[in-house]
């Protein structure tokens, strides 16, 4: 199959503002099922409700688009029900990690095999840029209008700790990274969280003197340390900068695997 | 033809599972028509227990115990709660070792837990004992029914063990005629 | 092969100039389709994958295709050569 | 085929009912009543090739049952009150999705956490109308052990062919009392009808129902809980997409509403009539056992739709007595559609209703006037 085949065409243009990297994250999950060779109708995409959740519409194969948070107990029936169909969740930093958190550490634990793309914008964009559970701190966004007060989670420490098999975190600058990161996810069996640090340049952006997709791009491309760097000035008892956050394959391991039909 | 049978105790005594084995007794070898209900939830387990069976030759419909005929009494505080008030028609079976009222009622005294302790060694066989006492004291089911309900409740290995419970309980209140 | 923009799905982000090694996108002025400023291509045969794609029977590079947001990259077919129709000018 | 008489409590042989209908995948969260049928069912599926899972709530139970329904099998949730309140949510996405799933609910008092061990009949307009939005279920009433068994594998079937939500309203009284059952497994089936090549996954056929796309089978269709038209897609901004939508998948269940009917009518001569569905019909019957040709009876098994024609067979009907394990929640639907005075008997604390009570409520029945009287107990 050709990647352009696995868009529904008939749906685009999507509904994404312009510079919003959800429409990279999309075209980069489609890169990595399309370089995997699945097939149409083993392939499933679910998601919950917001931006980020809205990418499962324009994918061509069955796709599911579930209520806000539930996206994870959703695939959680496809998956043992039909063990063979390769399930791939798109969701978002609030969907995630506020209102489905306790769905995303069951799902981490029971290591269910599903891959989770988390696209990361550090904001609720539908409803129009209030705080999530990952606006850094002192960020300013609708609902944090004098800077966020709390410290934000960091998604892929969590999945780490409640049990996912693989995890790793690129940004949206990193597409061939996050592209070869999602192919690898979806090749471990058990649960693959992908987190994709994403640029919101209109609700984000613009309240944090970042107005253009662009400087977002900027600022990921500036900020981001790959693990390797990080693991490496840690041992030299160097911290990591304020502002920088660590990209890289956090865990590859092979935990007993939940829906991963049986060899025969 | 109707019998209404409140078994009551404490948590633990098997009084549930006398219940259910004797309703199954009636109600799938004996042609009857049966409902068992019981008391529910952590009660169930640790303080006080209790279950009750309707059998009858027509349908039962309400399935509340209102009238019990036939008592089982396996606890004080049970007799407290219920035996207290059995009307002087009705039959009561009563475990001596736990209950030391007597009511105005017939009354057999079946000390089922000790004997289970003494004769088979443990007293989880009290309550079959009871059954095997009931059985006699009121022929509500044939034997063969009663066995077939107790052999298809409890777990495998223990089969003999428990046929002797049936015959102990049995021969308790045969003494007592 | 031929780099082309689609008009229509473009939303005029410009994150295709920041991506392409070649430096081919620059932002435009011109508006497209749908009235977003669409960015213009500076000598796209220096693609790479313009030249080459045919040559190694894959896709190269495509940083630019990749990123794009709105699915507005792609490559087409150029016109086969026509020798009758080329043009000699002195 | 195998058939078995056997001495159970009303929840297992739900779950026996659910294996008969052949539900493979049963997600769900434990809570009093209902757990006997996740126990049962985490016992038995594993043996005939289907699969249990226990989610961390029952948001998440009734979400695995809606994806593992999408991926084509038949599948069930059970609970009581509070979980019931926390499946809200998921109930209207099924809905809206149109998605075939079963949720057992054994009632018990409430509201939030009440009475866990007690019967109750609490949740009836909240099975109706719990979630946000217009839309209608489908909700059966056992009153029996054995319609604990025959009554969830109705529920499957009109599921399917309906493709909504099925509740089976039962309550700690069935749920928790033992009676003689007939099990068996060439129970009929109704099955789902698949969506056929070229036709759109929302669009209607003749009874308002579309083809089930079952994911995996090459249909690729997109489903959403947004607004959307007959191809699948969100459509949110369009008022037209939207009432037409809303209207067909209120009217593929209201418009048939006499044809999902189940009800038992006995003397239907009489002039008071007691109507009751669930536990409290058991006292009816038996004081009408004892009181033979007395008084009317319809009794409901299906409680939703409300089969309002029901109503017409008592031609000399002087009033509805109405007992319920509530403060009188389907009287008020039965209110709708009659002018004939109704008498509500109300029971609330977890016992049920005795005949002398009955008698009693028909006694004050034989001198009302009002609409609506309420017999305190």
């Amino acid at each position: 199959m050709n990647l352009e085949d696995w868009y529904r065409q008939d749906r685009l243009p999507h509904i994404y503002c312009a510079g919003c990297g959800n429409g990279t994250v999309l075209n980069c999950t489609l890169r990595a099922v399309q370089e995997l060779g699945f097939r149409q109708e083993e392939t499933t995409f679910i998601s919950g409700i917001g931006c980020s959740s809205r990418a499962s519409g324009y994918t061509s194969s069955d796709s599911l688009h579930t209520t806000h948070g539930r996206a994870l107990a959703f695939a959680t029936g496809v998956k043992l029900v039909k063990p063979h169909q390769h399930v791939i969740v798109f969701t978002g930093d609030g969907d995630c990690s506020a209102i489905g958190g306790n769905h995303f550490i069951h799902a981490c634990r029971r290591n269910i095999d599903l891959t989770v793309v988390c696209i990361n914008n550090n904001i609720y964009g539908m409803t129009g840029g209030q705080g999530s559970p990952c606006t850094p701190y002192g960020a300013i966004t609708t609902t944090t209008p004098y800077g966020m007060h709390e410290q934000p989670f960091d998604l892929c420490k969590l999945a780490e700790a409640a049990g996912a098999n693989y995890v790793a975190r690129w940004t949206s600058y990193h597409v061939k990274e996050l592209t070869e990161a999602i192919r690898s996810g979806l090749e471990v069996p058990g649960l693959s969280f992908i987190e994709v640090m994403t640029q919101c340049p209109t609700s984000f952006g613009s309240k944090n003197k970042m107005r253009l997709a662009t400087q977002m791009i900027d600022m990921f491309r500036e900020n981001a340390v790959l693990k390797v760097k990080a693991d490496r000035d840690t041992a030299a008892g160097k911290p990591l900068e304020p502002g920088k956050f660590i990209v890289g394959e956090f865990v590859r391991r092979h935990n007993p695997p939940l829906g991963v039909e049986e060899s025969k | 033809m109707k019998t209404e049978i409140r078994f009551s105790g404490l948590g633990g005594q098997g009084i549930i599972t006398a219940a259910v084995i004797l309703g199954r007794a009636a109600a799938l070898y004996s042609k009857k028509h049966v409902v068992q209900t019981q008391s529910y939830g952590p009660e169930a387990r640790g303080g006080a227990s209790a279950s009750a069976v309707i059998i009858s030759d027509d349908p039962v419909y309400y399935p509340n115990v209102t009238n019990p005929s036939v008592y089982v009494i396996m606890s004080q505080e049970a007799y407290n709660k219920y035996g207290n008030n059995a009307p002087e028609d009705a039959l009561m079976l009563l475990d001596p070792g736990f209950v030391t009222s007597r009511p105005v009622c017939r009354c057999f005294e079946v000390p089922a837990t000790s004997e289970a302790k003494s004769q088979l060694g443990k007293t989880v066989f009290a309550n079959v004992i009871m059954l095997g006492a009931l059985l006699e004291a009121t022929g509500i089911v044939t034997y063969d029914a009663l066995e077939h309900a107790v052999l298809d409740s409890v777990p495998k290995g223990t089969e003999t063990n428990n046929k002797r419970a049936l015959a102990i309980g049995q021969e308790l209140v045969r003494s007592q005629l | 092969m031929k780099l082309v923009i689609n008009d229509h799905r473009c939303k005029g982000c410009n994150m295709c100039t920041k991506v392409c090694p070649y430096g081919i996108f620059q932002e435009g002025a011109r508006p497209g389709a749908r009235g977003y400023i669409i960015p213009v291509l500076d000598h796209p045969e220096r693609c790479t994958n313009c030249r080459l794609q045919k040559f190694y029977g894959r896709q190269l590079c495509g940083m630019c295709q990749t990123t794009c947001p709105d699915q507005a990259i792609s490559w087409i077919d150029e016109q086969p050569f026509e020798p009758h129709k080329v043009v000699i000018e002195y | 085929m195998t058939e078995k008489t056997d001495f159970l409590n009303g929840n297992v042989a739900c779950a026996e009912g659910a294996i008969a209908a052949g539900c493979r995948f049963f997600a769900g969260y434990p809570i009093t009543p209902s757990t006997e049928i996740a126990e049962r069912m985490a016992a038995r599926l594993p043996k005939i090739g289907g699969t249990f899972v226990q989610m961390e709530d029952e948001l998440a139970s009734v979400a695995a049952i809606i994806g593992g329904s999408w991926a084509g099998a038949r599948t069930m949730t059970a609970t009581s009150g509070p979980g019931f309140s926390l499946m809200m949510e998921n109930i209207g996405y099924a809905a809206m999705t149109e998605t075939p799933i079963v949720i057992i609910n054994v009632q018990r008092g409430g509201p939030s956490t009440g009475q866990p061990t007690k019967a109750a009949q609490g949740d009836m307009l909240q099975c109706r109308y719990g979630s946000h939005g217009d839309y209608s279920i489908i909700a059966l009433s056992p009153s029996s052990v054995q319609e604990m068994f025959d009554l969830t594998v109705r529920a499957f079937n009109l599921a399917d062919r309906f493709r909504t939500p099925v509740f089976l309203m039962a309550d700690e009284t069935i749920g928790h009392m033992r009676e003689k059952v007939s099990l068996h497994s060439d129970v009929e089936i109704i099955p789902r009808r698949e969506l056929k090549e070229g036709e759109l996954p929302c669009a209607p056929d003749e009874n308002g129902v579309p083809g089930f796309g079952t994911f995996g089978n090459g249909h690729n269709i997109h489903i959403t809980g947004l607004t959307h038209s007959e191809n699948g897609y969100p459509s949110t901004d369009s008022a037209e997409v939207h009432e037409q939508l809303i209207r067909r998948q209120v009217g593929k269940i209201e418009d048939f509403r006499n044809e999902i009917a189940d009800v038992d009518i006995v003397n239907p001569d009489a002039e008071y009539i007691f109507i009751s569905y669930g536990a409290p019909t058991r006292t009816v019957r038996q004081l009408m056992a004892d009181v033979p040709e007395t008084y009317g009876h319809l009794n409901l098994r299906i409680v939703w739709p409300f089969p309002d024609e029901s109503l017409l067979a008592f031609k000399n009907a002087k009033a509805f007595i109405i007992p319920e394990m509530n403060l009188g929640q389907i009287a008020k639907e039965v209110r709708q559609y009659t002018n004939i005075p109704i008498v509500i008997v109300p029971k609330l604390g977890g016992a049920l209703h005795t005949p002398a009570e009955l008698k009693k409520a028909a006694e004050v029945a034989k001198t009302v006037t009002k609409p609506m009287t309420e017999v305190r107990l």
